[in-house]
């Protein structure tokens, strides 16, 4: 069943690929998404327990959700762009320090978007993941922003609205002990 | 010492440039390379073979020979690097320490790594289907298959990527795509042509010469791939897990 | 728009240089391989812009995407031989580092 | 019209570009580098690209559109790369323990602010 999916979007990007619709160069493109779906299929689907029509609908909350992190990313930069040029005052902003931030997402699809989208926002670098805590390097205290507090953050919230729907009642959950 | 490396570098530096005074320009119509033997290849390897790119059937049909060696001799190094390091377990001996333990698995790499080898296997073979039309071919497609298991490699472990191509396979198709090379070569012997004149299949498989050419080309890419895809993987596992093929980078 | 994209692939080479140095004066290994990443990933662009010139884009854009995906993999090999082999590395940049003091 | 799309495109890349370049020269630390390196980048690559997708469309026809496309996903390989490797890089610097850069006169260790929150 995923192998059939995983089929039909390879020879999708494999016509991207190829620009030839001659029939002996679309055979060979079968022939090697038939390959290459038998080597990745079980790769890129782990976890099973989802049907399809679930992961259209979380693959459309997921293109809503590039709109808001591009914007963060073009904020990102600019913040960089000022301490750089900030001549001076360079030493007076910066503040780096690490510290934890315990996330209360469950799957590893949405640890993986999570942590780099924390990568791309404004100030803040994930380290690494260890189990549900995440290591994140902050360039100054205001830069870590509502990460560093005990509540969840604006960015978790918005990718478990994507992954984990079922998830949403711990959400809340922790919200109010918050 | 780097003192006399600089100067060393230096000199050698001058004297090639002082050679390369002598070389024709760049594109020089009258140079000797490119007074017959060039425009042959130009006006008629489209004819003769049908391929697009003349690179490629230059490569792969005009001087098959030289290719054919040429994976030959990744073919060598990957064994000898196999005889060097490879430790079987009777003669085992720590050489790297083992990786520190870390605390948590590395889930980022992991899932960037899920999402990108589909993705860079696909390309891979395009590269080699379409070795014809754009710069490609079986050389660079293998490169790309193999680091795409290596890219598994790095982030699960090697004991993730063995397991889904194991060492005997890897070793057996690397083999495998030198004998194919030679087997397509072979067989046009067989057929009454000379060695790796692909219009002997012309006939057998019932197309024109210049295609049978193209398809001969496509055949000898995909055995150069399987080889160089091998011996990369091969050549990783062997030097990130000093031969022991336990846990790697 | 030529001339546009001649001098746009010239700055971005003298910024190249300019993230050169960052390689070349270190002071970790690590600082090294986050500069190679970076000339790395503008090459990818360099590739492209060379292919629009030419009016090859198809072409370039092969060359550019395993230009991606090997530096990719390329500093991910580095950093992780690193975090295996620091011991070695970190006692040369005191050292080095030492010298400089 | 399109030109002046694909010029302000190219443009905001080189000048995200040049802000990356200055932050990874003059930066204190490794792991502030770390950050001019991770979120510049990727921007700039993209911004950079994504005008010379649309440049190529002047020619519209299958063709054009389909490497469009090509570079379109080269656009998404650095998206996804581009911050797991910056995320690689950290992370070995981090288990190296490659030395902090502090605020002068700040009172304690950056590290020690580790254990603070949890």
């Amino acid at each position: 069943m995923f192998i059939t999916v995983t089929f039909i979007l390879l020879f999708i990007l494999w016509v991207l690929f190829s620009g030839k619709f001659d029939l002996f160069h679309l055979s060979l493109g079968a022939i090697s998404c038939a390959m290459v779906a038998a080597f990745c299929g079980k790769l890129l689907f782990q976890d099973k327990s989802r049907h399809l029509g679930g992961r259209l609908a979380e693959a459309g909350r997921f293109l809503r959700y590039l709109a808001w992190l591009l914007i963060q990313i073009v904020q990102a930069n600019f913040h960089v762009i000022g301490l750089a040029l900030s001549g001076r005052r360079l030493r007076r902003d910066l503040d780096p320090h690490i510290f934890h931030f315990k996330t209360v997402l469950r799957h590893d699809f949405s640890k993986f978007v999570l942590a780099n989208s924390i990568t791309l926002t404004p100030g803040t670098v994930t380290i690494r993941i260890h189990g549900d805590t995440l290591y994140i390097h902050a360039i100054s205290k205001k830069a870590a922003g509502d990460l560093a507090e005990d509540s969840i953050s604006e960015m978790e919230r918005r990718v478990g609205h994507i992954f984990e729907r079922h998830n949403l009642c711990f959400i809340a959950d922790k919200d109010n002990q918050a | 010492m780097k003192k006399t490396a600089l100067l060393i570098i230096a000199v050698l530096g001058i004297l090639l440039l002082r050679a390369a005074e002598d070389l024709p320009f760049w594109g020089d119509p009258q140079s000797p390379a490119s007074v017959h033997l060039s425009d042959y290849y130009l006006e008629e390897s489209y004819e003769e073979t049908s391929v697009p790119n003349i690179v490629t059937s230059v490569l792969a049909d005009y001087r098959g020979y030289d290719t054919m060696f040429e994976t030959v001799v990744i073919f060598c190094a990957g064994i000898t690097v196999l005889i060097v390091l490879r430790r079987t377990h009777r003669r085992r001996a720590k050489v790297i320490s083992p990786r520190p333990e870390r605390p948590g698995a590395d889930i980022i790499l992991q899932t960037a790594a899920r999402l990108l080898v589909p993705m860079m296997q696909l390309f891979a073979l395009y590269v080699v289907a379409h070795g014809h039309h754009s710069p490609g071919g079986g050389f660079q497609g293998g490169v790309i298959l193999g680091s795409s298991l290596i890219l598994l490699a790095l982030s699960y472990d090697i004991q993730m990527a063995l397991h889904r191509f194991k060492e005997k396979l890897v070793l057996l198709f690397s083999a495998g795509g030198v004998l194919l090379y030679a087997a397509i070569g072979l067989a046009c012997l067989f057929l009454g042509r000379n060695f790796l004149a692909y219009g002997a299949w012309a006939a057998l498989l019932g197309i024109s010469e210049p295609e049978a050419h193209s398809h001969g080309m496509l055949g000898v890419e995909i055995g150069v791939a399987i080889t160089v895809l091998c011996i990369m993987f091969s050549l990783y596992i062997d030097l990130a897990s000093g031969g022991d093929l336990d846990e790697g980078l | 728009m030529t001339h546009f994209f001649i001098s746009s692939g010239v700055i971005i080479l003298l910024l190249m240089f300019v993230v050169l140095y960052r390689v070349v004066k270190g002071p970790t290994p690590l600082d090294r391989i986050l500069g190679v990443n970076v000339i790395g990933t503008k090459t990818m662009v360099l590739i492209v812009l060379i292919g629009t010139l030419y009016e090859r884009v198809e072409m370039f854009v092969d060359i550019a995407l395993t230009y991606a995906l090997l530096n990719f993999i390329a500093s991910l090999a580095a950093a992780r031989f690193f975090q295996r082999h620091k011991k070695i590395h970190l006692e040369e940049e005191e050292r080095g580092e030492g010298a400089a003091c | 019209m399109l030109d002046i799309l694909v010029i302000i495109f190219m443009v905001m890349g080189l000048f995200f570009f040049f802000g990356t370049t200055v932050g990874i020269v003059r930066f204190p630390d490794f792991y502030t580098r770390t950050h001019a390196a991770g979120k510049g980048d990727t921007l700039s690559v993209m911004l950079m690209l994504f005008g010379l997708a649309l440049y190529n469309l002047h020619h519209l026809s299958p063709a054009t559109l389909l490497v469009s496309g090509k570079i379109v996903i080269i656009c998404v390989v650095v998206f996804i790369a581009s911050p797991t490797a910056t995320h690689a890089i950290m992370d070995a610097g981090y288990e190296a323990k490659v030395r902090h850069w502090s605020r002068p006169g700040a009172p304690k260790d950056p590290q020690d602010n580790s254990g603070e929150k949890q």
